[in-house]
């Protein structure tokens, strides 16, 4: 037990079976049954999903997989329709959103919510737990509050920088840009120092630079002891980081795998990478895609005017 | 309260009566009125300024009071919404008056009278009718020549009897007006040997009223009782709409709802028969003749007989007080409002007071007599008819007169 | 032109007993609505039961003042509880729409006849101050400068009135730079955000009702022991709207707003209201006549709040920046 | 002591009468009782009445004249109990109710009238009398009516509303007042030039459609440009309600007026229900309305336009709408459609200054019962709220209605708290 | 940005000589000179920016988060303040122009974030795209209907209900809907699906083949330098670096500070 997290995780699914719903030796959670509807549309029919403890595990799909929708029934901030899943053993399903976040099971969002009149740095401080300041009595009384705030904002100023947001510090949230709202998302939630931690597209609009370098954060994060899931459309981002990948296609999970075997996978390539998710366009292969597309197109237009 | 329950009731709410400033008498009698320019009984405010515009211009043209012309200012009261009154009588009391006419509603009223008693100044309503008056604590300087609901309600609920209704129903504005009259009414006539079969509380600013008049028609009485400011336009409207018209059932008014403009734009014959109660011995239309003199754009005249009269009450005291403080006016306002010779207007009982004359100033909303709650004691009440043209008739079919209390 | 009454009323106006209580009530929905998003268009039924509580308990079931002022807070934190047990899950203007349906509902039943007995009906109840002014230290007379000044009775009141306004004042500030404030400013924003965050949302959103309510109420207790009366017709809508214009006026989120705001308030209206009264009776404006001053003095209250909010519409405290913020 | 003193008083009255000996009957100076006994319209003759005082010591009986009159004329003010002998009646009639006893007072120089109403004894007159409508089913059907009337007024009140607050995001605490502008300005045309109701009232439509444009072109739209929150610019409607309210009161004066045209109409039976044809007219007229504006927007370019600005204003330029044109149809709309609002409810009811600001209440609670910003959410919402405010006096004093109706507003919001038609939003 | 410190990138690179500019820019379908403009007062976002669009051009933009990508392609179409500096779209002067003129004039946009109608359907969404030319809805709906498959089988559905991908395709496709002659792009391909970014990448190209001007705002650095013509980088408001695609996706200082090497690995 003397081997990193990291190696840990990947000796864990060194010798799992490929497949969807696949047992694993230390879940820190797992999924039963969950289903969600919305009127016709079965958005989420989750049969069994575990999620390794201290691994980094990717989970992917097609928009409108139900991703999202997955993430949402989780962590209490919508109903199921049925199911059950446990986190650390304990039954989760029912529970509101506020006490799975205390449980130790964070989610960001998707489409960002910056609390825009806030500074980015109360942005921030929201996010630490157990805050002594934030019962209604001590509040009053600075002093029984004051060393821990002093404390959190440390940290978030830690966060910050390494987030490249430090600059923006005082600023309030709902002026940061699009990318930059999304980093302040994720580095909120990791003020909250859970377990878990369940990002829903952490790196969409994100520089690429930076990416790479958050990356190491996440990594570290694993180092720590925490359990990352996250939602990535990103593909390099997935094989860098991710020890173990979970696919999802119309509400059902249809693979699973490291990232080697799930990208090379026929059925995840079709429903999902398309051909050129490994490769960046080459030349050659632009050129080919444009003379078909303008074959294309010109018949098209020969329609047209023979019309 | 008047000056003798003062002692008994003070320990409510005021300080001990002798806080009252002493007489001040700076010479000129300073009138103010506290009467609604805005909010929800702004209708009311035309014909009560108007009243007290023509009684201050009759008292300047014999002569003012004390040998000085009556100085006057307008405040407006609102409603209990804002607290427009409040500010109002601040104003009122830095422009030192010494008497203060209003409010019209009872409740603005209550909200102000300590503030007004405290200061020393008379506290004088045109058109309060709410039975607490009778008892708060005022320092003996509240007074009100306001119809007395109890003698109309009696008068009106003996007119129902004797007019043969055995069954009776009561549809009265939810304010201490409407119920207070609508109480004695249904008291009157149901020991007169009639059913009240259902009495509907409504309020006034409801956005219809058919729900409560399905209520009457559920039981379509022989008689009904309308009690209300000018919404009953309204309720009358409804009346007819859902098959419950005068020609069938016999209404009743008051003097909060007889004189309504909009009866006139009704089809002819829509409150033909119709009776109704008005206080006062007068025939209102000579009265209201010179109203119209102060104000052409007069419609409504509720009211406007109980502040012309206050005005000249006050007047008269302060005369016969030989000064212009509140806490003497209030000491002589009773004085002059009964036991002595009867006088009608301003004029002419100045006159007999200055030659020396204990006065009694009988006024156009009735004889005015002050019983020691500062309440009128004795009043007249007129019954009058509606005919063809929705209008009704001058001449009253009959006065009754009537001690108050009983 | 009685300059000397218009600037004396207007003085007496800014720091007199309806800043005093429309401040209080501004405070409370500036915890509400300023602080924690929730528009509370309800503030008159706080005010209301409060008022009433102390009077009721006062007048007909004879008991002591100071049961009357606990039987008003709770009615207070009552009120509170039912009002935010179904509605703080509601949507910031669907919440508005129900405290207002809920306010009118406290003040019908309070107004109704059916109840009479207890809450007086339309003319509400009176006579439950004696006990307040019974305890007044300052003896009888004028304190103040000049025509500047309040008998004995109102220094009373406002000096109480005012110590509680600091306090209140004191509270908010204490609480708003602390972590608890920050939660309810970050549920302004987005809630889901919070409780993604492990906030319990409700219980917030609760205690900042409960807060704003209890300040509110001491609104609701000045009115009655200054006028020494309730009526529930005080306790309408309008009265809500006023505190809501304080407060916009003032600038949202600002703990000295509500007050500032309450005093330009009064200020304008009876400014307005007294030069436009002795204009007329001056004769400077002969078209008009005093009946009319009443309606104009509110069309020019009207027009000064529209120029004050147009001119600043952060309000007087408020940060431009914020306002900046697209928060939609 | 008062008491005492009134005894007393009274004492001395007694006291002088005596003296006087026995009364005149001069009406003027009746202190008494007094009554008529009639059955089936004809004057009871014969009939003996007995009268004792408070405590059964016997005063007079008396008999009814020819004129079914009779007439006890006493000496003490207070309370006296006059009693029918239901023996000297005709033979088939009784008292109604049963009861043949009154306890009337005698006021001070007053006679009381006394009422002993008379009845065939046969059972079934009595049912007879019942008037129609008065079963519960029959009162139900006709506040079932009164409902929609009144509903679908504030429908076209909710309509307007909704229609400004879904483009603008403003909530407009002045559309009361657009509603009494839009009677008021009926009512100038109608009253004051003379104009019949109808072309009246399609005038003071258009004219409102006018004036909201402008406040739009002038006031809203440059706050807008301003970047004025929504916040501010809902209390700044607050300012201008207050405005509004205040000049038409100047103008208008503050009491009740009503139209010309259409007043008063009686009332004609259909089943259990009876119903002014203005009030059958307005119904067909209110629900045209509203339909064609709630299609309009769901169905036309303009409106779905509408709806995409109030979505998202900066979307809705980027996609080549004009969003200020949009928002200024919408305010003109919205005000023409409230104008209508008014005059309606001008019709049904009357017109004063405040006739908006009183239900604007209950327009607020029915857009927000149907469910913000959706049109036939709002005519859905405004129904419910005027049924239920009519129907809910069959069980609660009509004082209190409006309590019902709110009441509702929240229950129903508890179990949807997006309003009847509303939709939830997506999370994440 | 309060730029105080200054980052090395910018202060080696940033163009202070605006002759390459001013001589491209010669004849642009649209261009933009000196553009100084921000949201709040007193705070500048863009601090002078330069940019050209040839006919027929491709051109991508790329930057750091917060950079004023956003803002820059908002202030061409008339959304933020401009508070110095012109736009010239095809020799006219559109500075501060309203947005629906500019969609009269043949501009497009896709906004980076709320670019759906959330209550409206996607076919509404759509019929919005097609404002102005609602003759040409029917066809154009099959157009984008045949890019976005989902699309067409979720017409009913109200956009608020969609998926962050999905969301993105509707906003894309209600771009289309035009036809326009100038399309901006801000971040097309974010959250989507990496087949779905690939076709967004190809149909940006193959829309500019068909004679669009495109101007495209990417996170997905590399794979829009790939196709770009002509490249920009925007670091505090200022160009940083121009160049054509490939050389800026080849230069050492841009992927180090930029693109990073993700990607190659
Ligand atoms: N409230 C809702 N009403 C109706 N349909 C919904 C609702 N929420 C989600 N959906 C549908 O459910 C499906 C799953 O959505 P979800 O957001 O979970 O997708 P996702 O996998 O996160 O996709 P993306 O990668 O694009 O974010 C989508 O087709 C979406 O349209
Ligand atoms: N609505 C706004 N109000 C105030 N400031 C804003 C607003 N939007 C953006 N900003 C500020 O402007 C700067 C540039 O923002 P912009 O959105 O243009 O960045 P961007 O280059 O598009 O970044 P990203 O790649 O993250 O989308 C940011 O620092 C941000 O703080
Ligand atoms: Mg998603
Ligand atoms: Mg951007």
């Amino acid at each position: 037990m003397t081997a990193g997290p990291k190696a840990t995780a990947l000796a864990a699914f060194k010798d799992m079976p490929r497949e969807p719903g696949v047992p694993k030796p230390d879940p820190i959670l797992v999924v039963d049954n969950v289903v969600r509807r919305f009127g016709g549309l079965t958005a989420v029919e989750v049969n069994h999903v575990e999620i390794q403890r201290g691994s980094i595990t990717a989970l992917i799909g097609p928009n409108g997989a139900g991703k999202t929708t997955f993430f949402n029934q989780l962590t209490g901030f919508d109903t199921a329709d049925s199911g059950s899943w446990t986190f650390n053993e304990r039954p989760m399903n029912g529970v509101p959103a506020h006490r799975v976040a205390r449980s130790g099971m964070v989610r960001t969002f998707q489409l960002t919510k910056a609390l825009s009149r806030l500074t980015v740095l109360e942005n921030m401080r929201l996010g630490a737990q157990q805050q002594r300041g934030e019962n209604f009595f001590r509040a009053l009384v600075p002093r029984f509050w004051r060393t821990q705030e002093d404390e959190i904002t440390e940290r978030a100023e830690e966060l910050l920088a390494r987030f490249k947001l430090d600059t923006k510090r005082d600023d309030f949230a709902g002026s940061l840009s699009g990318g930059q709202r999304k980093l302040l998302e994720m580095a909120r939630a990791l003020m909250v120092q859970p377990e878990l931690v369940m990002l829903d597209e952490p790196m969409a609009g994100v520089n690429p630079a930076l990416t790479q370098s958050l990356l190491g954060h996440v990594k570290d994060l694993r180092e720590q002891g925490m359990t990352v899931l996250f939602v990535e459309h990103d593909m390099d981002m997935v094989r860098d980081i991710s020890d173990w990948v979970i696919v999802m296609a119309q509400g059902l999970v249809i693979a699973e795998g490291p990232p080697s075997t799930i990208m090379s996978d026929e059925r995840v390539i079709d429903a999902y990478l398309g051909a050129h998710h490994d490769a960046p366009l080459s030349e050659t292969e632009l050129e080919a895609q444009l003379n078909e597309a303008e074959a294309a197109l010109s018949a098209e237009i020969e329609e047209e005017t023979q019309k | 309260g008047g000056g003798g329950d003062t002692a008994t009731q003070s320990s409510q709410s005021a300080a001990p009566a002798s806080s009252a400033p002493a007489a001040k008498g700076d010479g000129t009698l300073t009138l103010g009125t506290l009467l609604p320019q805005t909010g929800s009984l702004a209708f009311l405010g035309p014909p009560e300024f108007a009243g007290v515009d023509l009684a201050l211009k009759e008292i300047n043209e014999a002569g003012g009071v004390l040998g000085k012309p009556v100085a006057k200012f307008d405040t407006d009261s609102g409603d209990t919404t804002t607290n427009i009154a409040s500010q109002s009588v601040d104003k009122l009391l830095a422009q030192k008056a010494d008497a203060i006419i209003g409010a019209a509603s009872s409740s603005v009223s209550e909200s102000v009278i300590d503030k007004i008693t405290g200061a020393g100044v008379v506290h004088f309503s045109p058109a309060n009718t709410s039975d607490k008056f009778t008892t708060i604590a005022d320092k003996g300087l509240y007074f009100r020549t306001a119809p007395p609901d109890k003698l109309q309600g009696r008068v009106l609920g003996d007119l129902i009897v004797a007019d043969g209704n055995d069954t009776v129903g009561i549809l009265a504005m939810q304010d201490s007006y409407g119920t207070g009259l609508a109480d004695q009414v249904q008291k009157t006539v149901t020991d007169g040997g009639a059913q009240v079969v259902e009495r509907v509380d409504y309020d006034p600013k409801a956005a219809d009223f058919s729900a409560d008049v399905a209520k009457i028609k559920a039981k379509a009485p022989k008689g009904i009782v309308l009690i209300g400011f000018e919404e009953t336009a309204k309720v009358v409207q409804e009346l007819v709409k859902q098959g419950l018209p005068a020609s069938e059932h016999k209404w009743y008014m008051v003097d909060g709802n007889t004189s309504n403009t909009n009866y006139v734009k009704m089809p002819k014959g829509t409150l033909d028969g119709v009776k109704g109660t008005i206080p006062g011995a007068a025939a209102p239309e000579e009265f209201q003749t010179k109203l119209k003199e102060v104000n052409p754009k007069l419609e409504d005249f509720s009211y406007a007989p109980e502040s012309y009269d206050a005005a000249n009450l006050i007047a008269l005291a302060a005369e016969a007080a030989k000064s212009d403080a509140g806490v003497d006016v209030a000491a002589k306002l009773a004085e002059v409002s009964k036991g002595g010779t009867k006088c009608k207007s301003f004029k002419e009982c100045v006159d007999l007071l200055k030659a020396g004359t204990d006065i009694d100033y009988d006024g156009v909303s009735g004889p005015v007599e002050f019983d020691e709650a500062g309440d009128p004691a004795v009043a007249t009440i007129g019954i009058y008819q509606y005919g063809d043209n929705n209008k009704y008739a001058t001449k009253a079919l009959e006065y009754r007169t009537g001690n108050i209390a009983g | 032109m009685d300059w000397l009454t218009i600037l004396t009323t207007t003085v007496h106006a800014a720091i007199g007993w309806e800043t005093v209580v429309y401040g209080l009530a501004a405070i409370g929905v500036n915890i509400h609505f300023g602080y924690t998003g929730l528009l509370n268009f309800g503030q008159s039924a706080f005010m209301a039961v409060a008022g009433y509580g102390l009077a009721v308990t006062v007048t007909v079931m004879n008991m002591p003042f100071w049961v009357g002022i606990l039987v008003g807070l709770a009615a207070a934190v009552v009120l509170a509880l039912l009002l935010g047990i179904p509605t703080l899950q509601l949507r910031a203007d669907y919440l508005a729409i129900v405290t207002i349906a809920a306010a009118e509902i406290v003040r019908l039943v309070f107004r109704s006849v059916y109840f009479k007995d207890i809450f007086g009906g339309s003319d509400g109840q009176r006579g439950f101050n004696g006990d307040f002014y019974a305890m007044n230290p300052y003896p009888t007379g004028h304190y103040g400068i000049g025509p500047f000044g309040f008998d004995e009775r109102t220094m009373w009141l406002l000096t109480v009135g005012w110590i509680v306004v600091l306090l209140s004042c004191l509270v908010v500030y204490l609480l708003m730079k602390s972590p608890w404030g920050r939660v309810l400013k970050a549920i302004r924003e987005d809630e889901d955000a919070v409780r993604a965050l492990g906030k319990n949302v409700f219980a917030y959103k609760m205690q900042s009702l409960l807060l704003g309510g209890i300040i509110g109420c001491f609104g609701g207790f000045f009115y009655g022991l200054y006028n020494g009366a309730v009526q529930p017709d005080v306790f309408g809508t309008e009265m809500t709207f006023f505190a809501y214009t304080i407060v916009i006026l003032g600038g949202a989120a600002r703990v000295f707003g509500p007050v500032v705001g309450a005093m330009i308030f009064w200020v304008l209206f009876v400014f307005v209201g007294n030069l436009l009264a002795e204009l007329v009776s001056n004769g400077y404006i002969p078209f008009m006549t005093t009946i009319q001053v009443g309606p104009i003095r509110y069309v020019l209250v009207g027009l000064g709040f529209i120029l004050l909010l147009v001119i600043r519409p952060q309000g007087i405290f408020g940060d431009k920046r914020e306002i900046a913020i697209d928060a939609r | 002591m008062r008491r005492a003193v009134i005894a007393f008083t009274a004492f001395l009255g007694g006291l002088i009468f005596l003296l006087a000996g026995p009364a005149q009957a001069d009406p003027a100076d009746c202190q008494g009782l007094r009554g008529t006994l009639t059955f089936q319209g004809q004057p009871v003759n014969g009939a003996k009445i007995a009268v004792t005082d408070e405590g059964g010591q016997p005063v007079e009986t008396v008999t009814s004249n020819a004129q079914g009159t009779w007439e006890v004329q006493v000496d003490k003010k207070g309370k006296y109990k006059a009693t029918l002998d239901v023996s000297t009646l005709p033979q088939n009639a009784e008292v109604r109710g049963g009861n043949n006893v009154r306890t009337p007072t005698v006021y001070e120089d007053n006679c009381s009238a006394v009422l002993f109403a008379l009845q065939a004894k046969s059972a079934p007159g009595q049912a007879q009398e019942e008037a129609p409508g008065s079963t519960f089913w029959g009162q139900a059907a006709q506040l079932t009516f009164e409902g929609v009337n009144l509903g679908l007024i504030i429908a076209l009140g909710a309509l307007g509303l909704s229609l400004i607050y879904g483009t603008t995001g403003l909530t407009n605490f002045a559309h009361g007042e657009l509603i009494t502008l839009g009677a008021v300005i009926a009512y100038a045309f109608n009253v004051g030039f003379g104009i019949q109701l109808i072309p009246a009232a399609v005038l003071a439509v258009v004219v409102a459609g006018a004036l909201g444009y402008g406040q739009d072109r002038l006031f809203w739209g440059q706050l807008r440009k301003r970047g004025t929150g929504t916040i501010a610019m809902m209390i700044i409607s607050i300012g201008v309600a207050i405005l509004l309210r205040n000049l038409i009161q100047f103008f208008f004066g503050a009491q009740n007026e009503s139209f010309t045209d259409y007043n008063t109409q009686a009332g004609i039976t259909i089943g259990p229900i009876s119903a002014a044809p203005k009030n059958l007219w307005a119904i067909g007229i209110e629900l045209a309305v509203l339909i064609v504006v709630g299609l309009a927007l769901m169905k036309t370019r303009t409106g779905k336009a509408a709806r995409a600005v109030s979505d998202n204003p900066a979307l809705a330029a980027s996609s080549g709408i004009n969003v200020d044109r949009i928002i200024r149809i919408i305010w003109a709309s919205g005000s023409a459609v409230a104008a209508l609002a008014g005059i309606m409810l001008g019709v049904s009811q009357s017109l004063k200054f405040t006739m908006g600001q009183d239900i604007l209440l209950l327009i607020f609670a029915g857009v927000t019962l149907g469910g913000l910003g959706t049109a036939f959410g709002a005519l859905v919402g405004s129904l419910v709220v005027g049924i239920f405010i009519q129907v809910s006096t069959l069980w609660v004093p009509p004082e209190l209605k409006s309590v019902g109706a709110l009441a509702v507003l929240i229950i129903v919001l508890l179990f949807r708290p997006q309003g009847i038609l509303g939709r939830r939003e997506r999370i994440g | 940005m309060n730029a105080e410190e200054p980052e090395p990138a910018q202060s080696k690179a940033a163009i202070t000589d605006r002759s390459a500019h001013v001589e491209g820019a010669e004849g642009a379908v649209l261009r933009c000179d000196e553009l100084i403009a921000g949201y709040l007062p007193g705070v500048n976002i863009l601090n002078g920016s330069d940019l050209y669009v040839g006919d027929g051009e491709l051109i991508g933009i790329i930057g750091p988060n917060g950079a004023g990508k956003s803002t820059l392609l908002k202030a061409m179409f008339g959304l933020v303040n401009i508070r110095s500096g012109t736009v010239l779209l095809k020799g006219e002067n559109i500075t501060n122009m309203k947005a629906h003129s500019l969609v009269a004039r043949g501009v497009g946009y896709v906004p980076q974030s709320n670019n759906v109608f959330p209550s409206l359907t996607i076919e509404e969404n759509l019929e919005m795209g097609a404002f102005q030319v609602p003759g040409k809805f029917k066809e154009r709906f099959e157009f984008v209907a045949e890019l976005f498959p989902a699309l067409k089988e979720r017409r009913k559905q109200r956009a608020g209900s969609l998926s962050g991908g999905e969301r993105q395709m509707v906003a894309m496709a209600r771009a289309l809907m035009t036809e326009p002659s100038v399309l901006l792009l801000d971040e097309p391909s974010a959250g989507l699906s990496p087949k779905l970014q690939d076709l967004v990448f190809i149909q940006a190209q193959q829309i500019n083949k068909a004679g669009v001007t495109v101007i495209m705002v990417e996170q997905n650095a590399r794979r829009c330098l790939q196709i770009c013509h002509r490249g920009y980088v925007l670091d505090q408001g200022r160009n940083a670096y121009t160049g054509t695609g490939l050389q800026l996706a080849n230069d050492p200082k841009v992927i180090e500070l930029y693109l990073g090497t993700l990607a190659k690995a």
